[in-house]
């Protein structure tokens, strides 16, 4: 390839062919049209074990969270409220992005250990826990595009471009803006600020 | 008669001994230039520091630290205290180990050394870097009390490295290539769709920021340089790119920096970090010490759309405004420095600051932000930031109506 | 076939277990938010530091270090590995016993401390610092093997500061105030003759550089910053300014920082910093590590009088020239960062840049400016440097005819 | 005062007023037409003996040098050599700067230390030792100015402008710009760069 800058040509020829193992050892993602998945199924039962033993320390027997470890299950319905629990039933919207990133980033401190079955076994297992399956339900690459998940449609594409920043793009106000000005809430009535010894 | 007495009043006044007396350092040797071949700063300046706030996260390989922009001043932020997020820590790779794969729909699939990217004609460009959930506490209201907790999510860096587009040009992309999947080699197995408009616009494949190698923290050898978008778009370690047809949706832009509506309904690609600034001093961590008289209101303002054409501040709660002077570079996509210099007559402050762009965007208030997003939205919270200054000089985040 | 051949090759070659293999980093944590509050570069980089030359002085408390240029890249300079020139030692002057004495012929002598010094309206800009000697050595011919010593007497920062002119403005200048004597604060009893109208145009008195507090070795609290002028101007631990009606002719404007001529004559107030440039990269401690093909030729260009217009390269020891591409920042009096990006065939390069100033300044060579000034000026030796490159890679410092 | 700028004014009166005892304690620089100098006296036995306690260990008895350290006596007429001498005696314009340097900087590592009949004094010797005055020679505010400095006509002002300007704003050559190239001179011969473990 010539790659060509300001006044001065460099001929490329920089690196060197990935070679098919290579990209086979890094190209682990899986994309929600399945691209990426790999052969091999789990079941619920297989992956409760599986999840009460590398898991649940952090997320819970069910995907319920310990302390501030994330949350894995529950929180349909919630979204519209004032403090939405998004989990992977609640929220996700494609099954893919779970598989993915269980098995490229999990369990925490110990990630690419779980081979591909462990994977759809775990995966079952939270699709339960999340009331989206029964409990013997086997996921496997054909079953995988069968899950139907609650929030698939709750997404749309950024539109600042035509709710705000038309708004947003008006002449300011630099004078006599407001009428009058009220504090409504102080930070420091919250004390969450780690700015002494005892936070 | 009004001077006579000055000089009467300054005769009276005791002599400072400071001046007086001879001081050590008038007198004896500091030190060598053989004491610090790498320099820190000095002990005096030890709270100048990146500070986590603990309750935030599970743990600290997990989470986020933010930069002290209430000491700071200008517009580059120095490596040492520029804030970190990492998912499962910053991680020991060293150059000889590192590798970066290009494949999918090119060509020529191809792996670069470290080595190899040197040998790419490298570009130089000031960027700032903001993790779009910067200033997230704020949809519920004034919460920390301080810019660095606040709007500390944020540094400015200028940045050596290759165009992104002439490692892609090495690879050859086929016409079906429309998304890339960039990847770091961390643990965390940070992943990102970027789309093809972006990659071949103004993305860089960094390797030095400041002048000197990334620091570990910051992605060492290599990390992603994507100009106004959102932080975690930066991929650090960067070891990997796929071009593909169409978005991987991987969590990191899905469960996580997608923006929930009050409806309950997500903006998903919600990239572009929009215009907004910060008064970093008076705010909480930087009272006033001083009286009355001349005050210098210094701030922080950027946009992930263009330059800085204007900043206003606000004294009185956002009633009356006036036009900031901006000082030092103005780069595209950079923060931007601004200052109002008052003569301050001790009596309380409600001040704000607001960004306005190249592309005339002005930076909203929370408000105006709550009344289309609601207050969940987690992320890209630019809404105009308001402190309380008391006569005392103690300055507080509030929420005003 | 062509095609063919390199996929079988490819087939034929062993799998990097830097891929194939599962690393550390990829499974487990690295550091933690809360590692570093303060970072410094990753123990691979333990090479890019600061480096002084013992035989050249005899004490390190009054000597000189150099910054690693050969390593850096871009334009700003951090702060850690910025050279470092003192006459009695880096001094620790804590802000609250800093004071800043203006006097002399002035309406009202006065006495700032640090904190007054904050509540003036304040400006950023991006300077070089170049040491007089920078290059010095060179004089002679080609002496030190590497651009971190033979150039590496010069940094690059964003300072913050007050314009002199405005504390001038406070003191108040009588008619017949022509010249400003600044004095630090270190046992050095550094001082400098300034003339008037230097002070009243670009002068700082900066407190912050690359966004932070000054450290220590650079000054802190407060240095002057002298635009364009040789370093030994920017008065370090600031602490007095007396105006007068005539130069001071100091130890280091008299014994020091004058050129003598072949005549045995000398030059005084040499003040501007002459146009120059500095190929940083292949150097003799940046030798070429790949074989033919792509390379980046990187370097620095400056001028104390004004911004660089362009920088020529030669490949061939001044026979013929190439336009280099300026990529970065460009303002005025700081440094900029120039490329030329050539496609080596191995064999034997005598390189040099060539730098043009705003004002059309073009760099000479060494040769043009001993014809003028002989060979012992010591000072302001800004001529064209040549590196040989060897086909093995190796880079030396060389003069040619 | 009132400071200006960008559109919001400042009024001043930052700072305080400097005492004259403030003054006093840090304005002790002197200039060349004797502004600063204060009333004392020495002579060259005083300051040879003084010269010898506090600092022939680093510029020799006589001023002649120590190892790296300065040399402060000899050099006359090597000015125009390749390899110049500049002392007091040789090369600095002005006994002015003598006397400041030694008396806010000198002895290094104890400056300060100095009052102004030992400063008087030590020049004095200085003096002597670079051959400018007798041995029964005393320095004082009155004889001050004058001691002739040999090399007071060694200076002018910068000339770049009119000597070396014009010649170095000439439109450059890009191409053929001369015949042949040699290398004269490489730094590896000369060995001086501290870049292994025995420099
Ligand atoms: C030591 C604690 C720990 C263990 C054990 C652990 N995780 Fe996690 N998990 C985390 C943390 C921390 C995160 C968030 C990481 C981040 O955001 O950087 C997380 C995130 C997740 C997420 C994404 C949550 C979201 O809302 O985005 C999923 C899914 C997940 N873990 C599944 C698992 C599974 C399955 C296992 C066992 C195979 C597991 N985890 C084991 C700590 C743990
Ligand atoms: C411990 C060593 C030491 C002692 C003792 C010492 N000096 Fe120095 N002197 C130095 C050094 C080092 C320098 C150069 C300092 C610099 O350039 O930063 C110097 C510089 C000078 C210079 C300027 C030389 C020049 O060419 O610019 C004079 C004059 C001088 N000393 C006089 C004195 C006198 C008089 C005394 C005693 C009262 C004294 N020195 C004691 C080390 C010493
Ligand atoms: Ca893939
Ligand atoms: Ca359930
Ligand atoms: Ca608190
Ligand atoms: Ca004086
Ligand atoms: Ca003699
Ligand atoms: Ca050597
Ligand atoms: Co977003
Ligand atoms: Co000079």
């Amino acid at each position: 390839a010539l790659i060509l800058c300001a006044g001065t040509a460099t001929a490329g020829d920089l690196g060197r062919p990935a070679l098919p193992q290579e990209i086979a050892a890094w190209d682990l993602d899986i994309r929600p049209d399945g691209m990426g998945l790999p052969e091999g199924a789990g079941d619920v039962a297989t992956g409760e074990e599986l999840f009460s033993e590398t898991c649940a320390a952090c997320h819970g027997e069910f995907g319920e969270g310990v302390d501030r470890w994330p949350k894995l299950a529950g929180g349909d319905g919630t979204l519209a409220d004032d403090d939405p629990q998004k989990t992977i039933g609640s929220y996700w919207p494609y099954l893919s992005t779970a598989w993915d990133y269980i098995h490229r980033a999990m369990p925490f401190g110990n990630a690419r250990s779980l081979d591909a079955d462990q994977t759809y076994a775990i995966l079952a297992y939270l699709l339960y826990s999340n009331d989206l399956v029964d409990e013997d339900f086997v996921l496997s690459r054909d079953s995988f595009l069968t899950v139907a998940m609650p929030n698939a449609d709750g997404f749309f594409p950024d539109d600042r471009a035509t709710t705000e920043l038309p708004l947003f793009s008006q002449p300011p106000c630099m004078a006599d803006c407001k009428q009058e000005v009220t504090i409504r809430m102080h930070a420091t009535v919250l004390d969450v600020t780690p700015d002494d010894a005892a936070d | 008669a009004g001077s006579a007495l000055a000089a009467t009043a300054a005769r009276a006044a005791p002599p400072d001994p400071r001046i007086t007396e001879v001081q050590d350092w008038n007198v004896s040797w500091g030190d060598g230039v053989d004491a610090t071949p790498y320099g820190l700063p000095i002990h005096h300046e030890a709270e100048v520091i990146r500070r986590n706030v603990p309750w935030l996260t599970a743990d600290a390989v997990s989470s986020v630290n933010f930069t002290p922009i209430h000491a700071l001043e200008g517009t580059i932020t120095p490596q040492g205290c520029a804030f970190e997020r990492h998912h499962a820590g910053a991680i020991d790779l060293p150059k000889a180990d590192y590798r970066l794969m290009i494949h999918g729909l090119v060509d020529r699939p191809l792996v670069f050394s470290y080595d190899d990217l040197e040998r790419f004609p490298r570009q130089n460009h000031v960027y700032f870097l903001e993790c779009a959930a910067n200033s997230g506490m704020e949809w519920a209201g004034a919460q920390l009390n301080g810019c660095q907790f606040t709007h500390g999510m944020i540094h400015n860096m200028e940045y050596t490295g290759v165009p992104l587009r002439a490692l892609l040009a090495e690879a050859g992309i086929r016409p079906e290539g429309k998304w890339l999947l960039v990847e770091g080699a961390d643990a965390s197995a940070m992943s990102r769709s970027l789309p093809i408009e972006k990659a071949l616009d103004d993305v860089l494949v960094a390797y030095k920021a400041n002048g000197e190698a990334l620091r570990k923290e910051h992605g060492y050898p290599v990390r992603l340089v994507v100009p106004g978008w959102e932080g975690n778009m930066w991929v650090k370690w960067l070891r990997r790119i796929e071009v593909g047809d169409a978005p991987w949706e991987h969590r990191e832009e899905t469960s996580k920096y997608t923006d929930t509506m009050a409806d309950g309904r997500s903006r998903r690609w919600t990239w572009e970090m929009d215009a907004k600034s910060i008064i970093t001093s008076p705010s909480p961590q930087a009272r006033v010490n001083h009286g009355r008289g001349p005050m210098v209101i210094s701030g922080l303002a950027w946009s992930g759309r263009g330059a800085i054409r204007a900043v206003h501040v606000s004294l009185d709660g956002g009633r009356n405004w006036q036009q900031a002077r901006l000082s030092g570079p103005s780069h595209d996509k950079a923060l931007h420095r601004f200052y109002l210099d008052i003569d301050w007559d001790g009596s309380e402050l409600l001040l704000q600051s607001r960004a306005v762009d190249t592309t005339g965007y002005v930076q909203p208030t929370k408000d105006q932000l709550r009344a289309i997003r609601g207050v969940n939205s987690v992320y890209h919270m630019n809404g105009i930031q308001t402190w309380l200054v008391k006569p005392n000089g103690e300055v507080e985040n509030v929420e005003i109506s």
